[in-house]
């Protein structure tokens, strides 16, 4: 009689696991799927929006170049070159899952494209002060926020400064304003330091300009 | 100089088949026969102009890449077949040898590089991109088949 | 006896259940998202490797005639310039949401679309006909024709009809031609049909117009 109640139990708890299964099985693959599409489509905008900005500018920089400085306008374009075949890699690397952005990269590559949009740059030249599990998701913050300075700033010069916790990006152009677009390129960044468990916060400059800050916890 | 190297070119893309055609046509040694948007076509004119080496890109409307690259072969045995592409997929490598391709190149390639790999590929040497073939042996591998 | 070996058969199936719930959570979550991968990584080669690839060549080409032809270097400038500019607006597209196809979906929005565009639509009204596992690549074939009869064909009306293995639209228009555009359109298609071990096929109709029909092969 006991063993029989037993054996029950375990057949109803088969039942119970056996439901249990199939409803994790619809549940989990939709959320996995939903979270890789969120993060993929962000990396994408990180990475892609990024160097196609960059192209599009120093295209824009060698057209005026080749007629007065031709020997330039052929740098410009072997710089394009590398850009648009590194972009191919990072879209195939993205496709697989694979993605290495690093603080310094970026922080040499904001120097190029900050340079060839006519934009002073004064960029910190180690990162060595930043701590080592912080880099990376900084790394895509100086990108966006380098970005958006050659695309929506109008600035004339562009700041970026770094502390363990921290990373801000300040540039002198026009400032964010009520009509400003919501782009996707902010929002991610937000999405990105949110799950880091910090903060990202965008704000007018005074006298004018923008300033971007991205701010982790302190390290535990 | 001798006779430059006879290269027949096939891309659906436009403006890449425009650029590469274009690119090539600066090379003094090498002279692009035809230029065609599909594998049929690439077929067709290598069987009419029986160029040197045929530069085929994979992904194409009718008849692929790498099949042109069989009905080639055994249509027209002098001419040599480099494959571009700009994504390895899984066996394409593995598919342009049997097809019997003599080389695989990422259309990226830069132009000295491409220029050089239609001259090795007419000579008969081999050039097969590193990364591309890791790529078209890797990344399909089905996620299903635990590793 | 009997009843206490079904008891350890229950619970020995418990513990199999157990371990499978566990198995299966990971699984299907690497599953779901390798495939999320696979597909998003297709969309992209779609959508980013024609504008990237083209940069890169065309960045080699202009850097080539720099010295030799300047005025065609900056011609293709220019287009890099375009090139650049429409694929940050297709990286913008994609991050905001990689869109889900459904076969559903698409013929809903097909009605919708030809309705706009004043095209008679006959469409079929469900979908349960079809294997599951073609539904989604079906749905990117309707939207593709769809979209091809209402800029190309200059048809009166159009038909959907669906089959387990296999999708047609016909339209009543003014056909292909030798001078049709190779667009990235049906090139595409055919790729994710080949892909699936099934196949496109474009072909004039009698007495007019246009029939596009994918094709799987049999379900194993
Ligand atoms: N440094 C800046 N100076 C002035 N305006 C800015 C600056 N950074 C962002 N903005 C404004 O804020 C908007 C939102 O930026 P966000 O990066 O989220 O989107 P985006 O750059 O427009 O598009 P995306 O990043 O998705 O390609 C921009 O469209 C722009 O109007
Ligand atoms: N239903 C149709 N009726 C008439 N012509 C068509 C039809 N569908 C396609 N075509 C012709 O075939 C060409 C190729 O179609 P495809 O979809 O591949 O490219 P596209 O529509 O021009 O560009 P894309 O799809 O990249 O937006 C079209 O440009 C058009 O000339
Ligand atoms: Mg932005
Ligand atoms: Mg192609
Ligand atoms: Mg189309």
């Amino acid at each position: 009689q006991i063993a029989v109640t037993l054996w029950m139990m375990g057949f109803a708890g088969n039942i119970r696991l056996t439901r249990e299964l199939y409803a994790t099985r619809e549940q989990l693959a939709r959320t996995a799927v939903a979270a890789e599409r969120e993060r993929i489509g962000r990396d994408l905008h990180d990475i892609l929006g990024h160097s196609l900005t960059a192209i599009s500018v120093k295209a824009g920089l060698a057209r005026k170049l080749v007629p007065i400085a031709p020997e330039r306008a052929t740098a410009e374009l072997t710089e394009i070159e590398d850009l648009a075949r590194s972009a191919i890699k990072d879209v195939r690397a993205t496709a697989q899952g694979v993605r290495a952005v690093t603080l310094a990269g970026e922080l040499a590559v904001a120097r190029a494209v900050l340079d060839s949009a006519g934009v002073a740059a004064d960029l910190p030249s180690a990162v060595d002060n930043v701590r080592a599990d912080g880099r990376e998701l900084f790394g895509f913050v100086v990108r966006e926020a380098v970005t958006n300075v050659v695309r929506h700033a109008q600035a004339s010069a562009c700041r970026i400064d770094l502390g363990p916790n921290w990373v801000e990006i300040a540039d002198d152009g026009r400032g964010l304003d009520e009509r400003s677009a919501t782009g996707s390129g902010l929002a991610g960044l937000d999405g990105r330091l949110t799950e880091a468990g910090g903060r990202l916060t965008v704000a007018r400059r005074e006298p004018r300009g923008t300033v971007v800050r991205a701010e982790l916890a302190a390290a535990r | 100089m001798s006779t430059p190297i006879r290269v027949l070119l096939a891309d659906d893309q436009a403006l890449i088949r425009g650029a590469l055609a274009a690119l090539l046509e600066l090379e003094p040694d090498l002279q692009v026969v035809a230029s065609v948007g599909t594998g049929d076509d690439a077929v067709a004119f290598a069987v009419e102009l029986q160029p040197d080496v045929a530069l085929l890109d994979v992904q194409m409307p009718g008849l692929d890449g790498l099949s042109a690259t069989a009905a080639i072969r055994a249509q027209v045995p002098t001419c040599r077949v480099l494959i571009v592409t700009t994504f390895g997929r899984p066996g394409y490598l593995r598919r342009a040898l049997e097809a019997g391709a003599s080389g695989l190149l990422v259309k990226d390639a830069s132009p000295d590089l491409l220029a050089d790999a239609v001259r090795r590929v007419h000579s008969g040497l081999r050039v097969i991109d590193p990364e591309l073939a890791a790529e078209s042996m890797t990344v399909g591998a089905s996620p299903l088949s635990g590793r």
